[in-house]
């Protein structure tokens, strides 16, 4: 067991399949020598060697697709694309090969591609550095999709992801690679070591694809949520004093909605938050799912607190970002509802 | 505002009514282009992009240094092979045409082409083939009745029903799964390279696109990978003029040719008589040469014609001459093929004739053993239920639910 | 008036278009000399020359990305992707560029680019003519995303969404480009000629983007839908008597949630009809959306019958296809619900 | 498996403790390259891609017909610019490490590129800038202060607080509004120069991208339809030998110069010293000349080097030697044209401090100016209420309840 961030967890997550399995390899822009722009594959080329941690032209599509071939050849490939924001190029790729070769091919071929990328706000990054455009895969057949919300998870949701042979994409919410950061940008950073979830295993370990896991139990009110704003969701809890049920997704495709529809029923009334955009985004099937699984318990509307429908400006990171007042309002709303 | 436009509008030689006219393809003599040393770097061979290897002459006389040394059984395997796929070809078409299956794409004219690079391959190597490659999968043994059944999205679809005619794969006989988006299969090939090179296997792998197709990113992604780690791929772009209405200087064939594309990466390009078994055959395996012995990728731009129309779906007339294949100089591949073999004393009109019936046969017994296991109208039918097969590896509860729903309400239906 | 089909009638507001302003242009694969493969833009090039409809390269990122800057040198570019099964090579250019152009720089530039694609199954074209992605280009703020149902429609629509600076994803249901499917496919084709949207001014009129259509009164459930889906609900309430409001969206950007929030107020029941997989497709955010508006006057779940979660099957077109039994059942369901 | 690998893997000619190695760079001797007339065809003059145009030779003296003529006060005022660039760059990357601006990228090292290049242009040429060409809106006298506000998101940012550091625009100067996302500005001015040519302007575009970014698919594209269409565009890259912290191999440059991408489709390539502002100039008069008399498209590969880190966000020595620019055989483009003047008798060390040092004051007295418009964080703020502007024409009803949501919020709270 040692203390890690979530950038340390992700490069043990790496290290362990590597070890374990020789089909592991990596690609991405700056991922070998340098060891990825925010270090995830720090040390792996030194230690699995270039031809296992390759360094890869601009081409996010170029990526995915060589990637594509190389699983079908029989490794295993964990793609990185350096941000969320720059995956796009590879979308066809993506939709149109990875997610279907299963399928069309009626099991034949199949390629076990993990594409890792971190996404998400809060580190001044603007419209091309802060999306979180998780709602754009959820909708594609085929493809499973991850957040994790803390080293422990990200380290064992990881290395299932890059087991599966099922394709995952695998969203690292960038705010909280080095501490469990509560919406707070006033505050002091906060290292993982205060926090639970960054005592992790060295050795192997994984947590299964499609299991939410419950933050905190409560029976007044059911909160979804998953990556950053798993944190953000607590600090406003407790701020408020609510007794809510906070449930991580942690991995959006396979959904257990099984895990959300006990809740809700129990609790009655329900808010979803995630940092995308509010139009369209994750939130939207949540908020479809929970009202036709939970339609005779609810108390009150089920509330979305999220990125509003503008790009992340630069300059209103922190007006745009779902921050805890704005938690707090849609606590105060699902609450007061009646 | 139009008529002062300096826009430069690439048009083809000759449309609708008027004389076809090929002056713009650049011709070599037949056994003209030297053959350099399978390991010459790329830097010294850049004119193999622009001249054309043809081994076959005129009057079907092999030529030069690029003869690959087939002997007559060889040769005459390959003619047969070529006219089974044109027999294929000519019955699915007709087949869709009567309703029997939704859509079809013929080979026409190209058959030389995937018969040509298949004998030059091993089985080992992995192919990638485009929608007009189906010569690949009957040289490599695939049955027809299976190519047929995926037409037919039967019982027996290896597809279990759920591509679009065409659209096979061969897991066993290493022929990939070919997809409706265009040019998709290019980086895929590379990177099967790329593995291949990792893992230290001699196997090679081998992509097709039209040169229509050279536009799409994958092109440019799987030229830029490859030539970064030098991959152990053939990467064939089929030059057969058209891409549905638009000929090839749409996709920017008007100055250079497709050969060329990878030479500003250092990608040795080679242009060859698509229509000649034989050249196509040379390059091949000259092509594989290198690729094998850790010489890197090679492009190579086979120049033909699509003598039929783009699919089932289309109307050449509307866009092109009514006669340009016939005024095609590079002619058709089987006849080119038949008149060197009679040329060289191993065949006759009347093998041919009786070649080509036989192979007819062959395509109808097959047709027949195919629709017994159902037709889109008639027949056994797939399972509905196993329309929520292979999303993932396992099926989730969401999708075990729809399928519950959708079994149900058919309950409700009987 | 004449009688159009929607390929007519999208033709003639090309034409009305290009007709009143010389900056229009179209882009696109084969819709030059051939004038398209369904012909939609048939006779443009021969009216207009071949600098005004432009065959281009097989390159839908290459098509987009030059009408963008197309449109930021003062001409208001057409592109046509083929089929929208092939627009994903395009994505990055629309998300990162095209949505973002005005946004990002406060308004001084801008590109009107207007993208039309055919959408949808129900012509044996399998799983790459077949889909409906429009819940990939509804998440994304900065675009607009408009789909007709009905030749008039389409003519109106169209020509609003060339003369918007705004750039919008026009998606064009081509099972009904020649007749109102009502989702029988076992029924003889029926023409537009038979139906009253086929009536098509010759003229130019525009219908504003974001005003959905009640296609008919009802005050027993409402029916939400658009495209082809509006006339397989039309049929599934004829079938079943049932007094259904049916409203057509017409565009789904921007939503014109006050006309789903009064009918949904007034009937207390809610069916969500769409083409498109269901998990986090276009109804998601419909009902979501509904759900948060109409909250107490919802008398039972919201219901959405929609395309299966999985590619679309060559062989089982009519088995994914969400077809009247399915509307009817999902009718059921909702009007039954106590 | 890694072991027996038999994978190409590019690799820089040093790492970091290792001894810079510029070996790989093919140069030309300055004044050797022959300037063919504007109007020769790309197929003639495909050696230029591979040779490099130089004019200033290693004592700052002019070689060769690439000569622009420009006058003694003309490259006076260019190494005006180019000291205004750098000294810019030098105190915005030191405000970003005092925390008054979140990010920062210099052209450090890169200057003589977009200034060389502004010079050589037409006011109504539309330019599509990458993040490293400030130099090209200094050129065109974008105010200091605008930038600096750019980068301040303060109450004057051209951008209204929306995007990234650096990624400016100028409407009134024909500078298109950067993007964050590598390479999508080739085919956007490629379009620009369709539409020109459409339209029967003259006017011209030009675009920039690094050697990285050419991997991009938005690379391909660009030059397919500059081919195709004949458009009259400037298409440049910029070799800065890394792309973050991966070498120009990564890219492909490995075997064939960046310059040569586009022979394949017919589009001349010119390598030119990016270090010699004369010759960026040359080069880029001779592009524009083609362009606007109707050749066609120009790719120019200008040979440079990153000075600086990627970025404020970039440590460049955990990847390359400390002392790698010092090596480079280009050297400074600053001290190359000060060098040049001295020579011919236009400048001396003393004229050139004080203009430096005027530099600076200019750069100091903006940075005053400009963060009285506010800092990220004292000052006017932009109002936050205009966030949800500009993302249509007309705000839509759902994003004017959002702003109300906001407002409220803020209300609350204040
Ligand atoms: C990504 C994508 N865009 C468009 C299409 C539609 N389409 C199918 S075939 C074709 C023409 C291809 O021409 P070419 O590459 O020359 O191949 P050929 O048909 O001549 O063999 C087009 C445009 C597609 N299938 N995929
Ligand atoms: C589509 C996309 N992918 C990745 C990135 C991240 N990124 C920003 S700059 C850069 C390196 C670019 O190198 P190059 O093109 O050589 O330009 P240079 O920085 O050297 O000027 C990368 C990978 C991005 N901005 N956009
Ligand atoms: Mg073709
Ligand atoms: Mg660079």
């Amino acid at each position: 067991m040692s203390q890690m961030n979530m950038i340390q967890a992700i490069n043990s997550a790496l290290d362990a399949t590597m070890e374990k399995d020789p089909t592991v390899i990596i690609l991405g822009e700056d991922v070998g020598y340098f060891g990825g722009v925010f270090r995830c594959t720090d040390g792996l080329q030194a230690k699995y060697g270039e031809h296992r941690v390759i360094d890869a032209p601009i081409a996010e599509g170029g990526i995915i697709g060589s990637a594509i071939g190389i699983g079908v050849n029989g490794l295993r490939p964990v793609a990185e694309i350096q941000f969320a924001d720059y995956i796009y190029p590879g979308l066809d790729q993506i939709i149109s090969e990875l997610a279907r070769l299963r399928y069309r091919s009626a099991g034949e071929f199949f390629s076990p591609v993990t594409i890792r990328t971190p996404c998400g706000g809060g580190i001044r990054g603007g419209q091309t550095h802060s999306q979180s455009p998780e709602a754009l895969f959820t909708h594609l057949s085929g493809i499973k999709t991850v957040m994790p919300s803390s080293p422990y998870d990200a380290k064992g949701l990881l290395i299932s992801a890059i087991e599966s042979d099922d394709p995952v994409v695998f969203f690292e919410p960038k705010r909280i690679y080095n501490g469990p950061f509560d919406g707070d940008s006033n505050k002091p950073a906060v290292p993982w070591s205060t926090h639970p979830g960054g005592e992790v295993p060295d050795s192997y370990y994984s947590i299964p694809l499609g299991e939410a896991a419950i933050v905190q139990a409560g029976d007044e009110l059911s909160i979804i949520t998953y990556g950053t704003m798993v944190h953000v969701a607590q600090a406003a809890v407790r701020t408020m004093g609510v007794n809510a049920e906070i449930i991580d997704l942690r991995s959006l495709v396979p959904l257990d909605i099984e895990t959300l529809k006990r809740s809700v029923n129990k609790t009655g009334r329900c808010l979803i938050a995630h940092e995308a955009s509010k139009f369209c985004g994750f939130g939207a099937e949540l908020a479809a799912t929970v009202q036709e699984e939970c339609f005779w318990h609810l108390e009150a509307p089920i509330e979305r607190v999220a990125g509003w429908d503008t790009p992340y400006p630069h300059a209103f990171e922190w007006e745009y970002f779902p921050g805890q007042e704005r938690v707090m309002a849609g606590i105060r709303n699902v609450m007061e509802a009646a | 505002m139009a008529s002062k436009s300096r826009l430069h509008i690439p048009r083809p030689s000759a449309r609708p009514g008027e004389v076809p006219d090929f002056s713009y393809l650049a011709l070599s003599e037949p056994g003209a282009v030297a053959r350099p040393a399978c390991d010459t770097p790329a830097s010294k061979i850049e004119h193999l992009a622009h001249e054309m290897v043809r081994v076959l002459d005129d009057d079907g006389v092999a030529q030069g240094e690029w003869q690959p040394g087939l002997s007559p059984e060889q040769l005459q395997d390959a003619l047969r092979l070529m006219l089974l796929t044109r027999q294929f070809d000519d019955r699915m078409h007709r087949m869709q045409r009567q309703g029997k299956i939704s859509f079809y794409m013929q080979s026409l004219g190209e058959e030389a082409i995937s018969i040509g690079q298949g004998m030059a391959l091993k089985s080992g190597d992995m192919l990638f083939p485009s929608y007009r490659n189906q010569g690949l999968f009957i040289q490599r043994g695939t049955q027809l009745v299976d190519l047929m059944s995926q037409c037919l999205s039967n019982t027996r679809d290896m597809c279990k029903g759920r591509q679009m005619p065409v659209m096979y794969h061969n897991k066993a006989g290493n022929l990939f799964s070919i997809s409706g988006n265009l040019a998709t299969q290019y980086p895929h090939a590379v990177g099967w390279a790329m593995a291949s090179a990792i893992k230290g296997e001699d196997h090679i792998a081998a992509a097709w696109v039209g040169d229509g197709s050279t536009s799409e990113a994958d092109f440019h992604y799987a030229l830029t990978f490859a030539a970064v780690y030098h991959a152990p791929v053939i990467l064939n772009v089929i030059n057969n003029q058209w891409a549905i209405s638009t000929f090839q200087g749409i996709a920017g064939g008007e100055r250079r040719a497709f050969a060329a594309r990878g030479l500003g990466l250092g990608i040795p390009g080679i242009r060859v008589d698509g229509n000649d078994l034989l050249a196509v055959h040379a390059v091949t395996q000259w092509a594989a040469q290198r690729a094998r012995e850790g010489d890197g990728p090679t492009l190579i731009e086979h120049v033909t014609y699509r003598g039929g129309p783009h699919s089932t779906s289309d109307d050449p007339s509307r866009y092109r001459p009514k006669d340009e294949w016939q005024a095609f100089p590079l002619g058709d591949p089987v006849k080119r093929l038949k008149q060197h073999l009679i040329n060289i004393g191993h065949w006759s009109d009347e093998q041919h004739a009786a070649l080509d019936a036989e192979q007819k046969e062959i395509v109808i017994a097959a047709w027949k053993e195919a629709i017994s296991f159902g037709t889109m109208t008639d027949g056994p039918r797939l399972d509905v239920a196993e329309m929520f097969d292979d999303v993932y590896v396992e099926t989730p509860p969401s999708l075990i639910r729809q399928r519950q729903q959708l079994l149900a309400l058919k309950g409700v239906k009987s």
